[in-house]
């Protein structure tokens, strides 16, 4: 293995952190709040909550994509407008113990963030943004990464990779960013065993066979992108109550809003997420609704997450990390209704045929 | 404050709290009586406060709690909400209506943290210039005692209180063998009404691709009605689902808990659903565990199946029901009201951080309005904008006012289910917030109406009603 | 953004001693959407409002502001001020910077500021808002009068006479109500049928008055101007165009019932005419007493057991045949005169009444005091015949009783008490009156010298004080009370008790269900305000007289009546009514159709609309607001959930508008 | 990738003053902006026919149009740019801004999308079929067509409305009759015809087939309402016109205009970013989710 390597038990990944904490980036981890594990800043590095699995509730994507955003303001003065670009760049921060798919997810932002023309807010924090993963030592029962062409340990978009191993981590530099985030600080670690290669991808294997689900083939983008019009959809859908928790907790959705919020003497207009399950995300204001019905509004999440690429992407926008299949109230899950409607779509073309 | 009001205040160049600094009070006022009383304040040459900014109404019953929360997101750091003394409304009973949400509002506001030194309710006529002055600096020191408008705090690193469990006992164990007994009489049961013709589609439970979680389905086959499911990951209120199904079918019958009848008779009462459409199926159930524990509403409950259901299934066997008996007695001691007096014991900047806490979690997806049996409207009043009723951003601006008005339309109305708080992926105690206010309808109108042929408690009222915190 | 004329009132001194009027007209101009600002020492005067027509044709100014005085004061000059300019009067907004602002705050500072943020919410206000043109209701120019006691009478007869035709419904056979019982009125001793029977005779004759008597009105619907009411006629069996009023068939009827415009102190026969000056003047057949009415046939007379009245009936007026017609009429205004019962409830039966037949109520007695009475207006008790030498009179039998009556004062009590002891003493002057009191309530005119005429003239005992039991003893009734003047047990032997009991309306007040008009717990109708709107309902077009509203006596039943009628009158002087447009819509595509709002309505405004497809398949049901009848409280709107209602002129989208200029001050201010 | 400090704000729009409008119906209404800053002006590259702007009434929010007058170049002229845009005040924003007046501010970012190929049309016969407010997506390209007739064949110009009332750009066809080789065609619904009309009466693709124009060498350019474009299409199917002959603009729901807040696509088609203009053979392609 050529690359720089290190094994570093708990205390010395604590102090590590809590340099990092005291120095010029925030840093941001899973956190225990109110019960509930959520990346937020960290005052200490004792908050931070690195386990070999598990996950945050949702992604960190709102460190990069903020729920809400102003992308100017603005203030009246009679008829006159005094418009105010939003600061930045921002503090250079890290996310720190990101999961493997949430660092993928980031990666899927970056293709809609970055390519064509350029977010200039997500570009500045992207840019100011290190991030160091936490690899999966086990897989949750809502896990189907592999599934959908990632990994446990999946390097996609890491700058380091923390790897759990005999009750350590092993923590691997990915990237230029990354090793300038370890700097001096790797002074006093140990090097990693000589096997360490292959033991991370034992832990791969064994992960990965924990997945009980069935992969998705590459070549469903295209039977679902062309079973557009199947009449599964609506039965597929049939129990999406149109909340938005898939799309939010998504680390690669990437949908907005943008609105003006004001008052009479000045405002700010607001990027906000928004999702493609919800009603009026296609509403017309002449009432007129491309996405009238609920199997047309989940076609729209299934299909840009499987079919719908980019030319050159050779990768489903789905990251595999199970959160929406966990937290959905109706219990739909994705990797399910993805196979289920490649399978009828191909039983409609099939039938077609005959 | 909000980003905007921030930015407003720096546009006016203020400091944090000058010496000097006077509160802006914003006063929801009536046409008729207060207005009318404030401009005899002016005739008779009174002297008050310059602190108030009137905004005038027809009648109380015009001003929407979400005004109340506007001029407050807008910067103000106290409303005053005025109107005529009861008996005298120009409507007649628009005060009286507005009395009641406004006590229920208040019971929010309190729950919720706010300093109650900045909300104030008042009865001043037109006769009354003296009274109007006097409430007028009677409020404005208050305000002032209470100080500006704070931030939203940071709770960073704050541990939060510390509820006490919910306890009880919960519905009794069905054993292995009766939980097999009862799912055969359910799928059998379903697919006889299928069959018949009595129902078109079957609402009921199915195995999903979680351990132990059933899902919805709307079975309407004799195959899907094999692969129905009963047990304790029976977590979903089917009868949110009453209305999509009755558009498939013009009967449906539907699985349903003790727990989750009451949400049905509301949407009877509001219209939403027809009675006869329906075809209830009771089953004795075991509770339900949403994350391994017992839910807190499963503590105080029996399991058995709500009498008025048309058939009841337990593991003995099927029977016809629908008594129209009462259902068993609700559970006194909810294990809810524990912890509802546990926050309640809090100090109000406590209970502030508690909850702001909790809704700078908020999502915004809206989940617990699309599984609340009671959210049907066609266009949510959080996706309105002329006005923009509910800030579209997902911070403190928004998420605040989207919690406290999915909350007030549920006053008098939620059933308890706890769906929302369930389904809540940032885990908000929407639970706690509804139930303490089922609490206070209770306490302040009697039972709070739940039967069909009642009006629910936020469109009665009565003359006698209670209103200790009127000026 | 509109394009906002804003002009400020110095008001003299007023405004501009307090509020530094170029601030606020500077501050203004800061205001987005102000495109010209103006001051004026008195912006009401002619020059002033001149200023403003001019401002308004010169710049094309689609909204104003005025920031004067209350809105109370010139709201009116200003909306009529932009009319004349060509603006809707709708799209003018007050800031009031006088009583509330220069007149109550001393600090120029402070009020300049209140001043310019009032001026900002009234533009931002105001930029929201949108033409509004009167609704019009047009007005079907008849009257009902509901009940035909003097009341009613009276504001038919009023309603008619000036040229409004009006369509009279009395429940009882004949006219006259309550008041044609009585036997003379206090305090000048009147006859009352004297007086009564001249106005009746007028109603019947009346040619713009339809009377349908023993009619009963089932069912009302519409608004104002535009009502439309179901009346049913109860069959007489007698044709009334025939009926000689002879009396024949009644001398031959065998059927004998008691009489209960007698108070049934005297009986009548099935077949009969109420009292001999009865209008219509014509006999009733009282099916539930007739003999053929037992026979249980499906048309009710077709199998006739006795048939004795119709064989002496020479005009064959009778006609056994005769159904229960409903008819409908289309009237504007509606007057409610259905007048009072008396109520013999725990008190009065705890006095012994219905227990010893000489205990009776004050209709009872004043039957017996008619000269048109069962005794020919001699006293006499009920028990034996006897003229009763000790009679004790029981004022606030019920009334004033909040425990076992009726909380309220039933007024005229008092009155009639002392009237019915003085024509005691005048017809048997050998007897004594006691009259147990609380308190005397003579307030009107003459009535006090009149209550000190029975004490002193007449020598009416007053005791003051309530009675605790009557009971029989030896043929006497014992009346036991205290005399709470002197602290003692009072005990009187009487030989007859007369008691005052309660007024009540007529079968509680249930005549508010029909019209959907308020009662209150007693059942008296309510009035739109106690004060000022005392004979107007909640519902427009609906309009009250008499006891039916609160217990009265007869000069204010008929002024009331009166009061009514002109109200009326007043609605049917009008082609069509032009309402305040400042009403509730509902958003119908996006109503759920929970009817929350229907049910928080005071005015019944909320209606429920069927919405159907292109098949004519019922859907749904949404709700209606009808603009004729909806008074713009905003109830409704925010009862809706989902925002679906909104109020005209106070639309949610001018209040948020306002409130967002309500927040801090820029810096235009940040001095 | 440009370092992220170099990146613009791609959503800080320019400022521009209401120079004056015109109302085309009740309730559609066209505005002519011109720049508030002359440095933002100087700046201004102009925009292609087709392509679309957003504006902003600041308060309410942004709203897209297509830029509907002649396109404006850099190289073009002395005169300061003026884009024009023409709306139906239907929403909060359009609303807004039909409230505001002369002289008052509004936003504008843009010129986004592709645009229609007028280049490769020369030679061409063209044809311009409007629906109701249909025409402002067109009204840039067309009078660019007049402006450049020289380069094409035939132009006609189909204006086809509900009524005499809703049809838009009224006082300005004689204008576009008046250029040599181009001919006007007025339609109105049946029963929206007024007193006095003098244009045609007939469903639109009615009035279009009646026309019997030769498909040869004919480029057909619709913009309308989903009902009367498909109606539309399925005449110039019969009429023999094939797909690629056939251009129009897709009109969904847009919120960023640079193809990143995921609302505007129609399969993997990205309206603002790819579109808005497509052939018919184009939007065959696509999945129907328009």
């Amino acid at each position: 293995m050529d690359r720089t390597a290190w094994v570093l038990n708990e205390t010395e990944l604590r102090a590590w952190l809590q340099d990092l904490i005291a120095g010029e980036r925030t840093v941001v981890a899973p956190v225990a709040e109110d019960g509930v594990v959520v990346y937020r800043p960290l005052a200490a590095a004792g908050q931070a909550v690195l386990e070999p699995r598990g996950k945050a509730r949702w992604s960190p994507k709102e460190f990069l994509f903020p729920r809400t955003e102003a992308l100017y303001s603005y203030s009246f003065k009679g008829d006159a407008v005094a418009i105010t670009d939003p600061p930045r760049p921002e503090r250079p921060q890290v996310l720190f113990g990101v999961r493997s798919c949430d660092a993928a997810g980031l990666a899927r932002l970056d293709e809609i963030f970055l390519s064509g023309r350029t977010d200039p807010l997500y570009a500045a924090r992207r840019e100011a943004t290190t991030v160091v993963t936490a690899g999966c030592a086990a897989a949750d029962p809502e896990c189907f990464c592999t599934a959908v062409g990632g990994s446990p340990v999946g390097e996609e978009a890491a700058d380091l990779q923390l790897v759990p191993l005999d009750g350590g981590w092993l923590l691997r530099v990915l990237s230029g960013k990354g090793e300038a985030l370890v700097g001096e600080a790797a002074a006093g670690w140990s090097a990693p065993p000589a096997e360490s290669g292959e033991r991370v991808a034992a832990l791969e294997r064994e992960v990965a066979a924990q997945i009980g689900r069935n992969p998705v083939p590459q070549e469903w983008a295209k039977v679902l992108e062309g079973g557009f019009a199947s009449p599964s959809w609506d039965r597929l859908a049939a129990h999406c109550l149109g909340c938005s928790i898939c799309a939010y907790v998504c680390p690669s959705c990437s949908c907005f809003d943008m609105n003006h919020e004001a008052n009479a003497w000045c405002g700010e207009q607001c990027r906000s997420w928004d999702a493609c399950t919800f009603v009026p995300f296609t509403l017309h204001a002449s009432g007129h609704n491309p996405r009238a019905t609920r199997g047309g509004r989940y076609r729209q999440r299934v299909l840009h997450k499987f079919a719908f690429t980019a030319e050159g992407e050779a990768h489903f926008r789905c990251v595999g990390c199970g959160r929406c299949v966990a937290l959905c109230p109706a219990g739909l899950d994705i990797s399910q209704i993805v196979t289920a409607a490649a399978a009828a779509i191909q039983e409609e073309g099939a039938d077609a045929a005959r | 404050m909000s980003d905007l009001q921030t930015s407003a205040v720096r546009h006016a160049g203020a400091a944090a709290v000058p010496d000097g600094w006077q509160p802006q009070i914003v006063a929801l006022v009536c046409n008729w009586c207060t207005y009318t009383g404030a401009d005899m304040a002016g005739t008779t040459r009174l002297e008050y406060p310059a602190t108030v900014r009137m905004v005038r109404f027809p009648c109380t019953g015009r001003m929407s709690p979400l005004m109340i929360l506007r001029a407050f997101e807008q910067g103000a750091d106290g409303v005053l909400v005025s109107g005529c003394h009861p008996g005298d409304c120009h409507y007649v009973q628009g005060n009286l209506v507005a009395r009641r949400r406004f006590t229920i509002f208040r019971s929010l506001m309190d729950f919720l943290g706010i300093d109650l030194r900045r909300l104030h309710f008042a009865w001043v006529s037109a006769a009354e210039g003296h009274k109007w002055a006097r409430v007028v600096k009677d409020v404005s020191a208050a305000v002032t005692a209470a100080g500006p408008l704070p931030r939203p705090p940071a709770a960073d690193g704050w541990e939060g209180p510390a509820l006490p469990a919910a306890e009880g006992d919960g519905p009794e164990e069905i054993s292995a063998a009766d939980a097999e007994a009862l799912r055969d009489h359910l799928r059998r049961t379903a697919a006889e009404l299928l069959e018949s013709g009595r129902a078109g589609v079957v609402i009921g439970h199915r195995r999903g691709s979680l351990p132990g979680r059933l899902v919805p389905v709307m079975a309407a086959t004799a195959a899907e009605c094999r692969e129905l499911e009963w047990g304790e990951g029976a977590l979903n209120n089917l009868v949110t689902y009453a209305a999509t199904a009755l558009q498939r079918a013009e009967k449906a019958a539907l699985v349903v808990k003790a727990c989750e009848l009451h949400a049905l008779t509301g949407l009877i009462r509001e219209g939403q659903v027809a009675r006869e459409r329906l075809l209830l199926v009771g089953l004795q159930c075991p509770g339900v565990r949403p994350e391994g524990a017992l839910a807190a509403k499963c503590l105080g409950c029996s399991g058995a199946p709500h009498p008025a259901c048309d058939l009841l299934l337990t593991p003995a066997g099927v029977s016809e029901g629908g008594s129209g008996a009462a259902a068993p007695a609700a559970d006194t001691d909810d294990a809810r009201d524990r912890q509802i007096a546990a926050i309640e014991s809090l100090p109000a900047g406590e209970r502030w951080l508690y909850w702001q806490r909790q809704f700078a979690r908020c999502l915004r997806c809206y989940a617990c309005r699309a599984v609340c049996p009671l959210c049907y409207c066609s266009t949510c009043v959080a996706d309105k904008h002329r006005p923009q009723w509910v800030p579209t951003t997902i911070d403190a601006r928004g998420n605040g006012v989207w919690n406290v008005v999915r909350a007030m339309h549920l006053a008098g109305r939620c059933t308890g289910c706890d769906e929302c708080a369930r389904v809540c992926p940032a885990d908000i105690r929407l639970d706690l917030i509804n139930r303490k206010l089922a609490l206070e309808v209770e306490r302040h109108f009697g039972a709070a109406g739940l039967e069909p042929g009642e009006k629910a408690a936020l469109v009665d009222f009565r003359m006698e009603d209670p209103e200790e915190f009127i000026l | 953004m509109a394009k906002v004329g804003v002009f400020v009132c110095h008001c003299g001194e007023n405004i501009a001693r307090n509020v530094k009027v170029q601030e606020v007209v500077d501050f203004a101009h800061e205001v987005p959407g102000a495109a010209v600002t103006e001051h004026y020492p008195y912006m009401c005067s002619a020059p002033g409002q001149q200023l403003v027509i001019d401002a308004i044709r010169e710049h094309g100014l689609d909204r104003v502001v005025i920031a004067a005085c209350s809105p109370q004061l010139h709201e009116p000059t200003f909306r009529a001020a932009a009319a004349q300019a060509g603006l809707n009067p709708h799209l003018v907004e007050i800031a009031n910077i006088r009583e509330h602002c220069s007149w109550v705050h001393r600090d120029p500072i402070a009020a300049s500021a209140k001043a310019c943020q009032t001026v900002a919410a009234a533009v931002e206000r105001v930029k929201r808002a949108k033409p509004l043109d009167p609704i019009e209701v047009p007005v079907t120019k008849r009257a009902l009068v509901i009940g035909g006691g003097v009341a009613g009478i009276r504001a038919a007869l009023d309603i008619a006479n000036s040229g409004q035709p009006v369509v009279l419904v009395e429940r009882q056979p004949s006219l006259g109500g309550n008041m044609s019982r009585l036997s003379e009125t206090f305090p000048t001793l009147d006859c009352s049928q004297c007086i009564l029977t001249p106005l009746m005779v007028q109603v019947s004759r009346h040619p713009l008055i339809e009377l349908m008597t023993y009619s009963e009105v089932e069912a009302v619907s519409g608004y104002v101007g535009n009502f439309t009411v179901r009346i049913t006629r109860k069959p007489r069996y007698v044709k009334i165009e025939d009926c000689t009023a002879c009396g024949d068939c009644a001398a031959a009827c065998p059927s004998p019932v008691a009489n209960e415009f007698d108070m049934g102190l005297s009986t009548r026969k099935a077949i009969y005419i109420p009292f001999p000056q009865a209008v219509p003047s014509t006999y009733t057949l009282d099916a539930d007493r007739c003999l053929n009415a037992n026979l249980q046939s499906p048309t009710g007379f077709r199998v006739l057991g006795c048939i004795r009245c119709a064989e002496v009936c020479k005009p064959r007026a009778i006609d056994f045949d005769m159904q229960p017609e409903v008819v409908e009429r289309r009237v504007g205004a509606i007057i409610v005169a259905t007048g009072y019962d008396l109520q013999i409830g725990q008190q009065a039966r705890e006095c012994g009444y219905g227990v010893y037949p000489d205990v009776m109520d004050g209709l009872e007695f004043e039957r017996m005091l008619s000269a048109s009475g069962p005794t020919e207006g001699e006293v006499r008790r009920p028990s034996d015949g006897k003229t009763p030498a000790d009679v004790v009179f029981i004022q606030c039998v019920g009334s004033r009783n909040p425990k076992h009556g009726v909380p309220y004062c039933s007024r005229i009590c008092c009155m009639y008490t002392a009237k019915h002891a003085l024509l005691l003493r005048h017809k048997v002057p050998e007897s004594r009156a006691f009259v147990f009191y609380m308190d005397i309530r003579a307030g009107g005119k003459g009535y006090e010298e009149f209550v000190h005429r029975a004490m002193e003239e007449e020598r009416v005992m007053y005791i003051r004080g309530r009675v605790s039991q009557v009971y029989e003893e030896d043929g006497k009734l014992k009346v036991l009370g205290v005399d709470t003047l002197s602290g003692k047990q009072v005990e009187i032997n009487a030989d007859l008790v007369v008691l005052a009991s309660a007024m009540e309306p007529t079968d509680h007040g249930m005549i508010a269900g029909t019209l959907r008009i308020a009662a209150d717990e007693h059942g008296f109708l309510k009035e739109a305000h106690p004060k000022l709107r005392p004979v107007e309902t909640l519902t427009a077009g609906i309009f009250l007289a008499g006891a039916a509203q609160a217990p009265k006596d007869i000069p204010d039943t008929v002024a009331q009546a009166s009061a009514a009628a002109a109200k009326g009158m007043e609605l049917l002087s009008h082609d069509a009514l032009e309402r305040d447009p400042t009403t509730a819509s509902v958003n119908q595509t996006a109503c759920a159709g929970c009817f929350e709002c229907l049910q928080v309505c005071p005015y019944g405004a909320i209606e429920r609309q069927e919405v159907r497809d292109r098949q004519g398949n019922l859907q749904r049901y949404v709700a209606w607001s009808n603009p004729a009848m909806c008074e713009g409280c905003g109830l409704c709107a925010v009862t809706c959930r989902g925002g679906f209602i909104d109020v005209a002129g106070y639309s949610d989208e001018q209040v948020f508008a306002q409130l967002g200029a309500l927040g801090p001050l820029p810096e235009v201010l940040g001095r | 990738m440009q370092p992220a400090e170099a990146v613009p704000n791609l959503y800080h729009p320019n400022l521009m003053r209401i120079a004056g409008f015109a109302d085309e119906t009740p309730d559609v209404r066209t505005l002519k902006l011109q720049f508030a800053d002359a440095g933002e002006a100087r700046a201004f590259t102009g925009w292609r026919p087709g392509q679309f702007g957003q504006f902003t009434v600041f308060g309410a929010g942004e709203s897209v149009f297509a830029l509907a007058n002649k396109p404006w170049h850099p190289n073009g002229g002395a005169e300061p740019p003026t884009i024009e845009c023409t709306f139906r005040a239907i929403g909060k924003v359009t609303n807004a801004l039909r409230a505001l007046s002369t002289g008052q501010t509004v936003g504008f970012r843009g010129p986004y999308g592709n645009h229609f190929p007028l280049d490769d049309w020369r030679g061409k016969h063209l044809v311009y079929i409007g629906g109701g407010i249909g025409m402002a997506a067109l009204r840039s390209a067309m009078l660019e067509t007049l402006d450049r007739k020289a380069e094409f064949g035939e132009v006609l110009i189909l204006n086809g409305a509900r009524t005499v009332a809703d049809m838009v750009y009224k006082e300005e066809m004689p204008s576009w009759q008046a250029v040599q080789g181009v001919r006007v065609v007025r339609c109105v619904d049946p029963g929206g015809e007024g007193e006095g009309w003098d244009g045609e009466v007939g469903l639109l693709p009615n009035v279009f087939e009646k026309l019997a124009l030769d498909p040869a060498d004919r480029i057909v350019v619709a913009c309308g309402p989903p009902v009367m474009l498909h109606y539309l299409f399925l005449s110039l199917g019969k009429l023999g016109y094939r797909p690629e002959q056939v251009v129009t603009t897709l009109e969904n729901k847009m919120k960023c205009g640079i193809g990143h807040c995921g609302r505007c696509y129609v399969g993997p088609f990205s309206v603002c970013r790819d579109g808005p203009v497509v052939t018919w053979a184009e939007l065959n392609e696509l999945p129907k989710d328009y």
